[in-house]
């Protein structure tokens, strides 16, 4: 089994991430958790469209349809980072409003709903 | 009239979403309104796409920008989309309208934009042709849920977010290393290019990414335990959305995550994963259930409830056969129907007398007695009482489940109805017999109407169930029959390996 | 806690040997393409545009954008709806220094010109609307950080983020109207302009007039996510 | 033109929601009464029918599915049962019933009695026997949640074990109509003889059989699943009572006959014969024998008159069970028998414990007194009944039991006839006190002004009582409607005589003989000495000075001696079973809610990341 070191990094940071969601005990490092697996996995996403050799895929100045590298991943991943964005912004405002109402951010405090 | 106007059913939400900022500044007031009439459009529009589909009998394949898939992003509007796109606007129309009564926490106008993003998202889900679109979509649905989640502004309502974020957020990362896969080996995110190209894939890579795209859905759809965020958020957002979460948008997680699952049919994982959705909704039904048992709080007990109905529909859509995916869609219908009727009612109660809590439903039937008859008609529905709709759907699952030798799952759904009893039948003598103090409320006239038209349908279904078993059975050959749906996608003959 | 943390790692360390066991077979570098290749063939002649994700992005995958951009919206409606109060206001104690206030007053425009630029020639360069309105909304954010007291013209952003957001799905529904397809390009498609002038500015169809209403909008909505978390509010 | 088996199903029905709707007092009772009546007329006017033809038969396409119902001699014996008491019953109900609640869900208890005993289609009988759960059901809830509660679990047992029979049955069948099912169980049984495969296994066959011992053994009251049944007819509307015990429990026992019906072929076959009987039907016959003793002995222990007369009426079911369970053409027809005499005397008892109730608003013994001097026709009504039960000549409680006795000692079968006869003698001991504490003895002061029962009530509980003393008089009669379901003399005989010929019994001499001998009496009694009014002290003293907390009087802890020597036996009670299995799965649902959503979003990732594991491993 061989992986290259793109995918290897790309799996760390979604590995990272996930490590700080399930030890961190602070609602913000378990938010950069998040945003550490978002960019982990967008990483991983390019690695997937990148071709050995080819260059971006804009199609002047000598770059032609047969040395670009993949296009979709590109455009997918500017919209999951979008989309990460904008997640991320949620987050953070739902964490303002929980700290402005219970004064802390350990998430072993926040556990009013439950049973 | 050319049905890529369906598409319509995409672009009306948006622009009245992006219009609301417009006329808040000529008048707050008009923005509740707007809503109800935008819904109200909506559901036009949906109901004429449904017509098309069902008459007809083609789906009505959207392409966008006119580029044929699987070069650009198609919609795919078969049976299935066309049913579910209706329930979403139905739905969505009836809780704009109860949005107008019970959301008093400013600022509306963003209330307003959310919730036809929240619709958006969810038509979008159940409509898209395209892997990674289907990404774009839930995340709509998410974020707009996650909003609405929080809306209230309460900590409760902000914990409750919190915990649907993180659990989303996860998710979501997974699957999209999901797609990442599947892209890596096809080369393409058409779902009907996939779902022909599917045996080619490598069966390591196939494995990981039909579990991780599993995973990141089954988040939405509440299986166990990955629906841990479920109880807390369906408690804590406003009742309006908690009935629409509770009527479409698990409904839609749990499509994309079965349609996902019969499109990588040709794969060796198939089955693997079968057992295991049937084991995980299993496991859902047992454990919603047994939470539900004691809960003093009857939206969080509704919410118990609702899942361990979706773990139903899971382990019918897990069988594995086109009778048991018709059971799954009709369960899908009729627990639409019900729930939505119930969380309006929890939600109106709470709106009238303060809580949730089962204190104030003592007496219900004195104080609000419409409202009261249409909880207990929806929990008479729920346990399984022939003559209402839940029964049908909990005996073609029966019946399914028969035909390919599961007879635990019999056990499972008497079980499930003993204990559904136990505790609605509680609820419903709390409400009837048990007397409390308190002035009887002058019930509001449009919502005792949705109420009563929601009653009528449980009852003309429960009595009638032929036309509406054959809308599902129809919906789910569609989202059976894999083979069909290639062939309804117009591919690009060029584009294929 | 070492517990949970000799755990946590047995875990991430299980799953991560799983997805790379599957990425393998995946390998890295390889020409994967399928549609891609489709689309690096026929992407000047079916949308004018040089830069393929551009194009990839506006045109072939349109729904995408449209839900991306409505995704930045729900954030950034979010965000205005879970910090609304009845009174917010700024509350930074000091003024930024001379050289501060100075420079970003002499920068400003120059940032938003360049985030103008940047969606303009989405469609030859790298970039596009979103990079652009997020450089946008950056000169913003220096204001921010530069006056104590600057607040962004609130009620406007928000109509021209309403507005840009109609003005997508409208174009959207020309092509509709048009090329009866959503989404349709029918500036290049239908009208046929700009074929003579690939890789220059006036070319490419709608891609050019999306990426500037998504660069508005996107700068406007970052700019308003960026208000609404510096104020705080108070009853 | 609406069909006349739709008149009599849904007539109850309808006038329920008419009633419901014109939630007028005096209309709702007129119309319950005419929706109540016009089945039975209908009824009546079928047996002229049914003499002409073998079967009347209707068939509705509703939803794709075809539903059949069909009116021959078994089902129309039951539907009168059902209308004649029901129809008592409602007539009852107009002078307790409080509200228009009660009158709709009593109605629709009707429609589905009558629904499940003309469904000639296993999806019909389903749906109407759950509408008939449902609605009765309904009834005890307004009175008693926890009692509904009890007795509707038991019931969503019953259906979903019904409810998985039918769908077994129906997966292999492909068909729902009785007709096909009997057909294909009837072919099984040939082609097991054969020694050919059969469709449905051995094992299929136990299990379905097993499932609907279940679903009907429910509703009849069958040891253990009677649980339910003491409590649900005491908690409601004790005229609804009369409908509930007296026509709702012979859904059951009409169950049980379907079984035979269906199944009874293969069934013989499959497991053999002891003797005449069958070995399947020895199971119901020892269930049925069990809930006599059962049913009889907690009677006797009882201190409320509704509760005694639950578990007396838990016990008569197991006579029907054990004629039924013996299984030879005499001992069915004999269950048949004892299923109307029961429906007629227990409605009749329930009523008058309704009247009681209604008069007095006491229901504890220990209230109570001296009332026959205050209601003497209650009372003489009272005294047809008791007769009956007991089974004293000439009253058709006599005769239904005599018939259930010879057919048990013609087949040899010494335990289930001594528990026949155990429970008779129970029968007694529990009679005794209700008609000493309640009807004689010292008069409380605060029932001096008791008046008699009310004309509605008085009226049905006349027509009981008259049917009653006729059918004991005239056994014939039933006899003969029952030897048409056979279609051959069973019983034979005239109208006046059963002959079995090992046995035979005579009503009207029996009766002649009884006249004639209280004639006597009562001229020894007229012209004897004089009569001298002794007042009524306790007995038991013997001497002794009273300790209160060991005070046996007729009207309080009369058998705690009994109680004390069954000790042992009373603490394996299988209703303490069931609630302790209750609320041990509640605690356990409390514990593993608290743990499992605990709150902790942390968790709650761990979860998922448990979830990943179990993908990963499953993967590599």
């Amino acid at each position: 089994m061989s992986i290259g070191v793109y995918y290897f990094g790309a799996v760390s940071l979604i590995l990272i991430g996930l490590y700080a969601v399930l030890v961190k005990k602070n609602l913000l490092k378990i938010l950069v958790g998040l945003s550490i697996m978002e960019t982990g996995v967008n990483l991983l996403l390019i690695s997937i469209g990148y071709i050995a050799g080819r260059s971006a895929p804009i199609l002047s100045e000598g770059v032609g349809p047969n040395n670009a590298v993949d296009p979709i991943p590109q455009a997918l991943v500017l919209t999951a980072i979008v989309i990460g964005v904008a997640t991320t912004a949620l987050a953070l405002t739902v964490a303002i409003n929980l700290y402005e109402t219970y004064k802390t951010l350990n998430i072993e405090e926040l556990r009013r709903l439950r049973g | 009239m050319n049905l890529q106007f369906a598409s319509l059913l995409i672009a009306l939400p948006l622009i009245s979403a992006f219009f609301v900022p417009v006329i808040k500044t000529i008048s707050r007031k008009a923005v509740m309104p707007f809503l109800v009439i935008i819904t109200a459009v909506q559901t036009g529009i949906a109901a004429w796409v449904f017509e098309e589909v069902y008459t007809g009998g083609k789906p009505i394949i959207i392409m966008a920008g006119g580029f044929k898939p699987p070069v650009g992003i198609n919609l795919y509007i078969g049976h299935f989309a066309a049913l579910f796109v209706l329930i979403i606007a139905v739905a969505g129309f009836f809780m704009a309208v109860f949005s107008m009564k019970s959301i008093g926490v400013e600022p509306k106008d963003k209330y307003a934009m959310l919730f036809l993003l929240l619709m958006l998202g969810a038509t979008g889900m159940i409509s898209t042709g395209d892997i990674f679109n289907l990404f774009v979509f839930m995340e709509i649905t998410a974020i707009s849920a996650y909003a609405l989640t929080a809306y209230n502004k309460t900590g409760e309502a902000s914990e409750g977010a919190m915990k649907y974020i993180v659990l989303g957020g996860i998710g979501s990362s997974f699957f999209l290393v999901g797609i990442a896969l599947i892209y890596g080996s096809l080369g393409t995110l058409n779902m009907a290019q996939i779902a022909q190209l599917a045996g080619n894939i490598n069966p390591t890579v196939a494995q990981a990414a039909l579990a991780l795209l599993v995973f990141g859905l089954a988040v939405e759809a509440e299986l166990f335990p990955l629906n841990a965020w479920a109880p807390d958020a369906y408690q804590a957002a406003p009742h309006p959305v908690t009935a629409m979460f509770s009527a479409f948008v698990v409904k839609a997680g749990l499509y994309a995550m079965v349609r996902i699952i019969y499109l990588l049919r040709d794969t060796q994982a198939f089955t693997g994963i079968l057992r295991l959705v049937l084991i995980l909704g299993t496991i859902t039904v047992v454990i919603g259930e047994l939470s539900a048992l004691r809960q003093t709080n009857v939206k969080r007990m509704f919410a118990y409830s609702s899942i361990a109905q979706v773990g139903f529909m899971a382990v019918g859509f897990s069988l594995g056969t086109q009778a048991g995916a018709s059971a799954g869609v009709f369960h899908m219908v009729n627990h639409a129907i019900v729930k939505a009727l119930m969380f309006l009612a929890v939600g109106y109660v709470a709106l009238e007398l303060g809580g949730t809590s089962i204190e104030d439903f003592k007496g219900l039937g004195k104080k609000m007695p419409l409202t009261a008859f249409a909880i207990t008609v929806g929990a008479i529905s729920i346990i399984g009482i022939p003559m209402f709709n839940v029964f049908w759907s909990k005996i073609q699952l029966i019946l399914a489940a028969l035909k390919v030798g599961k007879t635990g799952v019999i056990a499972l759904i008497l079980g499930a109805s003993l204990v559904e009893a136990v505790y609605y039948i509680r609820l419903i003598h709390t409400m009837w017999f048990e007397s409390a103090n308190g002035e009887k409320v002058k019930e509001n006239f449009t919502l005792g109407v949705i109420m009563l038209l929601l009653v009528a349908l449980i009852i003309v279904i429960g009595v009638f169930p032929n036309a509406a078993w054959n809308i599902a059975q129809k919906a789910a050959a569609d989202l059976y029959n894999v083979s069909q749906y290639i062939k309804n996608v117009p591919l690009l003959p060029g584009v294929s390996p | 806690m070492v517990m949970k943390r000799a755990l946590a790692i047995l875990t991430i360390l299980l799953i991560g040997y799983w997805i790379a066991l599957a990425l393998s077979h995946v390998p890295f570098g390889a020409d994967k393409m399928l549609v891609g290749q489709y689309y690096l063939n026929h992407v000047k002649a079916q949308t004018g545009a040089v830069n393929a994700v551009t194009a990839v992005v506006v045109n072939y995958r349109g729904f995408d954008t449209l839900g991306e951009v409505t995704v930045l919206f729900i954030a950034s409606t979010g965000v205005a709806a879970l910090l609304w109060r009845k009174k917010r206001k700024r509350t930074a104690k000091t003024e930024g220094s001379v050289v501060l206030t100075t420079g970003s007053r002499l920068l400003f425009p120059f940032i938003v010109l360049f985030g103008g630029y940047i969606f303009i020639h989405g469609h030859l360069t790298p970039g596009g609307g979103f990079p652009g309105g997020a450089t946008i909304a950056t000169a913003f954010l220096m204001l921010y950080l530069a006056f104590s007291v600057y607040e962004i013209p609130h009620k406007g952003f928000e109509i021209t983020e309403g507005l840009a957001g109609m003005g997508y799905v409208t174009v959207g529904l020309i092509g509709l109207a048009i090329g009866s397809y959503f989404l349709f390009d029918w500036i290049w498609q239908s009208w046929g302009w700009g074929h003579s002038n690939i890789g220059r500015l006036f070319s490419a169809g709608f891609i050019p007039v999306i990426y500037t209403i998504i660069g508005i909008k996107v700068g406007t909505e970052l700019s308003g996510i960026v208000d609404s978390m510096v104020k705080e509010g108070g009853e | 033109m609406i069909n006349e088996l739709m008149i009599i199903i849904f007539a109850p029905l309808l006038a329920g929601v008419l009633a419901w709707i014109f939630d007028v007092k005096g209309i709702r009772e007129g119309v319950a009464i005419i929706g109540a009546a016009v089945p039975l007329a209908y009824l009546i006017q079928a047996y002229q029918t049914l003499a002409s033809q073998p079967s009347i038969q209707y068939s509705i396409v509703l939803s794709g599915f075809k539903f059949e119902f069909i009116l021959y001699h078994l089902s129309w014996v039951f539907a009168m049962i059902a209308g004649v008491v029901g129809f008592a019953a409602v007539l009852g109900m107009v002078s307790t019933a409080k509200d228009s609640y009660e009158w709709l869900f009593a109605l629709m208890s009707l429609t589905g009695v009558y629904g499940v005993f003309l469904a000639d289609d296993l999806i019909s009988f389903f749906i109407f026997w759950e509408i008939m759960t449902f609605a009765s059901f309904m009834m005890v809830l307004k009175y008693n949640r926890k009692a509904s509660l009890k007795y509707f679990l038991l019931s969503v047992l019953g259906a979903y074990a019904m409810l998985i029979a039918i769908g077994i049955i129906y997966a292999k069948v492909g068909a729902f109509d009785f007709t096909s099912v009997q057909r294909v169980f009837y072919q099984d049984a040939m082609r097991s003889v054969m020694g050919s495969d059969t469709l449905f296994s051995r094992n299929e066959l136990l299990l379905i059989f097993g499932l609907f011992l279940t679903a009907f053994g429910v509703k009849a009251g069958t040891f253990p699943l009677h649980v339910w049944a003491p409590d649900a007819y005491s908690e409601t509307n004790q005229s609804y009572t009369a409908m509930f015990s007296g026509v709702l429990s012979k859904a059951g026992v009409y169950g049980m006959l379907v079984i035979y019906i269906l199944l009874g072929t293969r069934l013989m076959y499959e497991f053999g014969n002891i003797g005449a009987a069958p070995k399947f039907g020895y199971v119901i016959a020892f269930l049925g024998g069990i809930t006599i003793i059962v049913g009889g002995l907690l009677a006797a222990l009882q201190e409320d008159i509704r509760k005694l007369f639950a578990y007396s009426s838990i016990s008569q079911i197991g006579y029907i069970l054990v004629g039924i369970g013996v299984g030879t053409a005499l001992s069915i027809e004999a269950a048949i028998y004892h299923a109307i005499s029961h429906a007629l005397f227990k409605g009749l008892f329930f009523l008058i414990v309704a009247t009681i109730i209604h008069r007095t608003g006491k229901t504890q013994f220990k209230d109570m007194g001296g009332l026959a001097e205050k209601m003497p026709v209650t009372f003489a009504m009272a005294f047809v009944a008791i007769l009956s039960l007991a089974g004293i000549p000439p009253l058709v409680g006599f005769a239904s039991k005599w018939l259930i006795f010879e057919a048990v000692i013609h087949q040899n079968m010494p335990i289930l006839g001594g528990m026949l006869f155990f429970g008779s003698a129970i029968g007694f001991v529990y009679l005794i006190r209700f008609t000493y504490a309640v009807w004689f003895g010292q008069r409380p002061t605060e029932l001096d002004d008791t008046k008699d029962a009310p004309l509605p009530l008085a009226i049905a509980m006349g027509i009981l009582a008259l049917l009653n003393v006729v059918f004991g008089i005239a056994p014939g009669i039933v006899a003969g409607e029952l030897n048409k379901i056979f279609g051959k003399e069973i019983i034979q005989g005239t109208i006046w005589e059963l002959n079995l010929g090992f046995g035979r019994y005579n009503g009207l001499f029996i009766t002649i003989w009884l006249v004639v001998g209280i004639l006597i009496a009562a001229v020894i009694y007229f012209l004897g000495a004089k009569v001298r009014r002794v007042p009524v002290t306790d007995t038991y003293q013997a001497g002794n000075p009273v300790t209160m907390d060991y005070n046996l009087t007729i009207r309080r802890n009369f058998f705690l001696p009994l109680k004390e020597t069954l000790a042992f036996w009373l603490r394996m009670s299988f209703d303490r079973l069931y609630q302790d299995i209750g609320s041990w799965v509640e605690d356990l649902a409390e514990t593993l809610r608290h743990y499992i959503y605990n709150g902790n979003v942390q968790a709650y990732a761990w979860y998922l990341a448990a979830i990943l594991i179990i993908l990963a491993l499953w993967g590599v």
